[in-house]
């Protein structure tokens, strides 16, 4: 197998890197940028550790060749602060305990920023819907939803 | 010096605030690191080799075509570990479980492995290492493997606990009784007698992060492990037991742990990791991919209980009888003792009889799930309890009251109790709004009891004051859930300084005392003591400072908030010294500041909830909806309240799990047929509705602040509060776990027949 | 002096009784005392064996007093998730 | 193996039609990306195909849609016409996976992986929906029944590729809807699914139906039978018994470990009879 020269936008960094034909986009995060913030929970899709943004989609990054890269802009977890300064969905999952474990945050907090991009004010049930597809085996999720709403309603500037 | 841990009711000020947790950062910008995400120079990737069979003789492995893959550095088997045969039993059944010796037990049962320059080459050569297997008979299932022409697991197992000693082999490993008084003269005495049998299948733990390790020998002897475990001084002694290495020699490093639920108390693929690491001269890395740790790490019991139990038209039971089988894998264990112990010991019983018994089946070793053993018994008591309610006309949460331990009760497991909790957590339920909230169309509401063992165990912790007067606290239990957050408040309160003027670290196993894991609920309960003490010592040094500085005695030195006090009038009403003042001076006052502390943390307690449910029943297609749930539970004293809630809410989901959806599908061939999140279904975020929490606060005798370990007895209630939810919503009782829609349509539809 | 209850376990090991009275004020004293005179006891009580006292389960802590008349039951060592 | 992107339909059939034992079409990934995982997957060669123009277009013909093989799930629920015409295929592609599938997965990858469980494949086929398909002797289009032959398998030839789903557009008085059964709200396969399409006559009389079961047999099924109960009716009690009986009748599920033969019969009725009901009402029955 020869390897492939790809570039990209990540986190808006302009990106370059070699990748195997049939390797992933998170392993090549993982693996060959240092990007370790995705985490492999299940590799088939499942479980939404280790989500990452592409084009403006949510993507489960162990679904997507490295290759496929080639083009793309990707934000990943490391990209979502404003350097020191937390994105609004970081500061309230850490306020609403909405992380024990934290394994799965990362990639509840991809899910997430993507869904208020779409939907600033989602209801309970929109954000559950949203977010099936991130597994938590800690919370129950409860604190992941109230911390997501309460996100919500900062961004919106309605409890500043 | 002797540590009291005698409760000592005192106005906390940190202890009860809810701070950000001091890893929170770290985990929300994805640079925490867990097992998969550390690596060293020159590391090697290690896949296993697994059994396709559940139950095969290995008759030879040749791996000479997969040594002569490019790329490959090593590759082991059981023949390069050493022979435990005739050693210490359960160190045995450990490394078999790691690396089958003479048989494959089960499914997914690791046979070989192999470390290689990378992935393409690791998978190149498990393909080109031959296995010879003489398949044998399998048996996976608890009961079929009681029948008396079942296939024998192991050919050596004669069960224990019965007398005379049985002389043939057998898959009941052991039978354990526990109880008191004369049932059969119980049942005479009762009104109405309720008789069901059980059944639950196997579940997971479910943690999102795969098993990983990073091993590293050296030629000197010396290693390094880091690991994602609950207990990395734990897996140091048993790797070094199972290797033959120096415990000193062997450095545990604990990662950030994704998640562990019992199920990282436990080695799985470690020693394979270092047995690579020494073979091949290199580190190894390992991670489990998620079909592996489905097929070969820690699942529970499946479980086929019998029920009985007795009681007075007056609501009194007179009698209580559990027959409770628990498949353990192929190594015994004492699963089903624990469940005969848990089953009955939220009442009060006059008696009382429970056998436990241990079966051996071809599925993975069972190991613990939070709060082993306990969900499943207190699924079918708490069914048959419910039941028995309904049959005598009343309220289910009276008949629990009427029949509830308290202090003075002999439990059914033996111990009289001292002051316990169910009481409290079931007159709240009865007081709880959403026990009288009204109920909609194919609506039921269920409730349920659970009791748990807690633990506390050996620990060690160092209490460090810098020189700019905050604190460094090195703890030896993993950080499951927030602990450090709350040993922080610990620390803070103990020493009257601010929660964030102290930073608590995970020592590795090479920089603090041996610790304990975080398990049996003993993670804050435990190191919170060790905390307290060490930082009663720090106080101590810091009192002695102080008498220095002012060159007075230091008995005349009194430590409040946070300040060194001079006694009385007689010291010039010298300005109190702060820890910041001390720490700056320390260099000219004896030194470095530190506190430390070894004990053991004893007297953990037991611990009690009652769970509220409602159920929406589709019943056209079995489908049900969890619409509310409430958790009940008695903390002692919630160091970190929202970390407290977190636990209750995270148990109670996952007890939704177990009884909606959650199981092991094995086919007739003995394979696992559903080793994925796909087909293994976990709740997720829109099958849950908010989960409520009520922390109840009664005092632990036995902890300075009253702690009680809170981790996990919210399992316990769940199965069987759904289970009476379910059952009451369709009318049919449902006795076998999961109660998934095709069992729920199956019973209407039976019900509905006739 | 208490009175300690077997589990069932460890009766064949004591002449078949569930109770033996001991002289000790500590649980290290009472184990000792019983593995002296009843040496079959010696592996079953290394690593595995727990002791309520009035119905507190000490796992470790062997220096715990013995209340004169207290409940004292050995149990087996319990594991935890 | 290789990885290539080629630019036009003609380079990606000659491609495939190449030399390669075994190739694969990469549009969304979601189903191959999850076979590569195994220790067991080979391939010499993976093709993908969204660089194509088109693939990743939702075009608007005057009768009908074509859906570019490349578009994911997601972005069909955000074409306003498309999802008017035709809720329920938007439904049913919607409920593939989670968002993050749906960020990716395709309604031809759902196809052609040609599992019996799919759910866009019982909407699609009720719909009466067609695929473009591109081979090296040229393009061709085909029922979107004949797609899948078995699990796993497509009648597709060696060098061909579906490059679009093409969706008629009919008159008035139209109405779809799909429904599936999972055991949890989300992230599960069918064990049932089934789409409804209605045509309504003036009077509000069903004209014509289709229903496609999924999930009970080793290929979609369209039942004659079961569409037939409902032509002429104005979806009375009697008319939707019939339709779940029907649909139970023309199940022929297994036993797995996603349900039973008889959870599956008897919830293929169920489903049927409230996705009728959706459909209906979609058409402008009352």
């Amino acid at each position: 197998m020869s390897s492939i020269a790809v570039s990209t936008t990540i986190n808006d960094d302009d990106v370059e890197f070699l990748c195997q034909p049939d390797e992933t986009l998170l392993d090549v995060l993982r693996n060959r940028l240092g990007l370790m913030g995705a985490k492999e929970g299940c590799g088939t899709g499942d479980c939404g550790a280790c989500s990452a943004i592409v084009d403006g989609r949510v993507v489960c990054s162990c679904l997507v060749l490295g290759a496929e890269a080639q083009g793309r802009t990707i934000e990943t977890i490391e990209g979502m602060a404003n350097g020191s300064e937390l994105h609004p969905l970081q500061r309230k999952f850490i306020e609403h305990a909405a992380l024990q474990c934290g394994i799965c945050t990362p990639g509840f907090l991809m899910a997430a920023k993507a869904l208020l991009e779409v939907n600033p004010d989602p209801t309970e049930t929109e954000i559950r819907f949203w977010l099936a597809g991130n597994l938590c085996r800690c919370t129950g999720y409860d604190k992941i939803v109230r911390a997501v709403q309460d996100a919500a309603a900062e961004m919106r500037g309605e409890n500043a | 010096m002797s540590f009291d841990a005698a409760y000592q009711d005192q106005k906390l000020k940190s202890v009860g605030t809810r701070p950000l947790r001091p890893d929170g950062v770290d985990k929300v910008t994805g640079r925490a690191r867990y097992g998969a995400d550390f690596n060293m120079p020159g590391q090697l990737v290690a896949r296993i080799l697994r059994s396709p069979h559940a139950h095969a003789r290995i008759k030879s492995i040749d791996t000479n075509r997969a040594e002569a893959v490019k790329g490959v550095k090593a590759i082991i088997t059981a023949a390069d570990l050493p022979d435990l045969t005739n050693g210490d039993a359960g160190t045995y059944a450990i490394l078999d479980n790691c690396m089958a010796r003479e048989k494959a037990m089960y499914d997914g049962h690791a046979v070989a492995a192999v470390a290689a320059i990378d992935e393409h080459a690791a998978r190149k050569a498990l393909k080109f290492i031959e296995v010879e297997y003489e398949v044998l008979p399998h048996v996976t299932d608890v009961d079929a493997a009681m029948e008396d022409d079942a296939p024998l697991v192991k050919d050596d197992v004669f069960t224990t606990g019965v007398e005379p000693a049985p002389t043939k082999p057998s898959n009941i490993a052991n039978r354990a009784e526990f109880g008191h008084g004369d049932v059969e003269k119980g049942f005479g005495a009762a009104d109405v007698i309720v008789e069901r049998s059980y059944k639950t299948e196997q579940t997971h733990q479910g943690y999102i992060e795969p098993h990983a390790c990073v091993a590293n020998c050296n030629s000197d002897g010396s290693a390094e492990l880091w690991v994602c475990t609950q207990g990395h001084f734990v897996y140091r002694q048993n790797c070094a037991d199972l290797l033959g290495l120096e415990v000193s020699k062997l450095r545990v490093t604990s990662s950030e742990i994704g998640g562990g639920f019992g199920g990282k108390t436990h080695v799985w693929a470690e020693p394979v990791a270092l047995a690579l690491s020494r073979k091949a001269g290199r580190p190894v890395k390992l991670v489990m991919s998620r079909e592996e740790v489905f097929r070969a790490s820690g699942p529970t019991s499946a479980t086929s209980i019998d029920v009985r139990i007795g009681a007075t038209k007056d609501g009194k039971i007179t009698a209580a009888e559990a027959t409770l089988r628990y498949a353990s894998g192929p190594y015994a264990d004492m699963w089903a003792e624990l469940g005969a112990m848990t089953s009955f010991a939220c009442y009060d019983l006059e008696n009382v009889k429970t056998v436990g018994l241990e079966i051996l089946v071809n599925r993975p070793k069972t190991t613990a799930y939070r709060a082993p053993s306990a969900p499943m018994a207190a699924f079918a008591v708490e069914s048959a309890i419910d039941e028995l309610a309904h049959k005598i006309d009343m309220d289910a949460v009276d008949f629990r009251i009427k029949n509830a331990a308290s202090e003075g009760t002999k439990s059914s497991y033996g111990p009289v109790y001292g002051p316990i909790g169910i009481g409290p957590t079931l007159r709240a339920a009865k007081e709880h709004p959403h026990m009288s909230a009204p109920l909609g169309k194919n609506q039921g509401r269920g409730m349920a009891c659970g009791f748990w063992f807690n633990f506390g165990g050996q620990t060690c912790t160092d209490l460090n004051v810098n020189a700019d007067g905050t604190v460094t606290l090195a703890v030896g239990t993993v950080d499951v859930g927030g602990s450090r957050a709350s040993l922080s408040l610990i620390a803070a309160e103990e020493l009257g300084i601010e929660y964030q003027d102290i930073k608590a670290v995970i020592a590795d196993t090479a920089t603090l005392g041996y610790n304990d894991m975080t398990d049996g609920s003993r993670g804050t309960f435990s190191t919170s003591m060790a905390t307290i003490s060490a930082a009663r010592n720090a106080i101590t040094v810091m009192r002695e400072r102080a008498a220095l500085t002012w060159d007075i005695p230091v008995e005349d030195v009194y430590w409040e908030d946070g300040h060194a006090h001079a006694a009385g009038a007689k010291h010039d009403n010298r300005a109190p010294l702060s820890v910041k003042e001390l720490a700056a001076e320390a260099g000219n006052t004896g030194g470095p500041i530190a506190g430390h502390s070894e004990l053991v943390a004893d007297g953990a307690g037991v611990s009690f909830a009652t769970h509220i449910c409602d159920i929406e029943v589709d019943p056209e297609t079995g489908s049900s909806r969890v619409v509310r749930y409430t958790v009940i539970q008695d903390a002692g004293k919630a160091v970190h309240p929202s970390y407290v809630e977190g636990q209750y809410q995270g148990g109670a989901a996952q007890g939704i799990g177990w009884a909606l959806n959650e199981e092991y599908i094995y086919g007739e061939d003995g394979r696992l047929q559903n080793p994925g999140f796909l087909d293994y279904r976990i709740p997720v975020c829109s099958d849950l509705p908010m989960i409520d929490t009520q922390i109840l606060e009664i005092p632990n005798p036995n902890h300075p602040y009253g702690v009680r370990g809170v981790g996990e007895t919210s399992i316990v209630p769940p199965l069987a509060a759904i289970a009476n939810a379910v059952s009451n919503a369709v009318g049919v009782r449902m006795a076998h776990i999961p109660i998934s829609p095709p069992r729920i349509l199956a019973a209407l539809t039976d019900a509905a027949d006739g | 002096m208490v009175d300690v209850t077997l589990w069932a376990g460890l009766r064949p090991f004591a002449d078949n009784q569930e109770v033996v009275r001991v002289d000790a004020r500590t649980i290290r004293e009472m184990l000792r005392k019983l593995e002296e005179r009843y040496p079959g006891l010696h592996e079953p009580f290394r690593g595995q064996v727990a002791v309520a006292v009035n119905g507190v389960i000490y796992r470790n802590d062997w220096s715990q007093e013995l209340p004169e008349g207290a409940e004292v039951m050995l149990m087996r060592r319990l594991a935890g998730g | 193996m290789r990885y290539e992107r080629p630019q036009t339909i003609q380079d990606a059939t000659a491609l495939l039609a190449g030399a390669e034992a075994k190739s694969y079409v990469l549009a969304g990934g979601t189903d191959l990306l999850v076979r590569m995982q195994s220790d067991d997957f080979e391939a010499d060669l993976i093709v993908d195909i969204k660089a194509i123009a088109g693939m990743d277009q939702i075009t608007e013909v005057e009768d009908g849609f074509v859906i570019g093989a490349g578009v994911p799930c997601a972005a069909l629920a955000e074409n306003a016409a498309l999802v008017a015409a035709w809720p329920g295929v938007v439904e049913a592609a919607n409920l593939i996976g989670s968002t993050q599938i749906q960020g990716r997965c395709t309604v031809v990858g759902n196809l052609c992986n040609a599992s019996p469980a799919a759910d866009s494949v019982p909407a699609l086929v009720a719909s009466n929906a067609r695929v473009r398909i591109a081979g090296p002797s040229g393009q061709r289009e085909v029922d979107i029944l004949d797609v899948p032959v078995s699990p796993g398998k497509t009648s597709l030839k060696k060098g061909e590729f579906i490059e679009a789903v093409v969706l008629p557009k009919g008159a008035a008085h139209l109405g779809d809807a799909y429904l599936r059964f999972i055991p949890r709200t989300e992230m599960d396969i069918a064990v049932v699914g089934v789409g409804v399409h209605l045509a309504l006559d003036d009077a509000g009389a069903i004209s014509s139906a289709r229903v496609a079961l999924g999930a009970v047999g080793p290929k979609v099924v369209l039942s004659q039978e079961a569409a037939d109960t409902l032509v002429g009716t104005k979806l009375e009690d009697a008319a939707l018994e019939a339709l779940a009986t029907a649909c139970s009748d023309a199940s022929n599920p297994i036993d797995d470990k996603r349900g039973t033969v008889a959870f599956r019969k008897q919830v293929a009725g169920v489903l049927a009879r409230r996705a009728a009901q959706t459909a209906y009402t979609r058409a402008g029955g009352k």
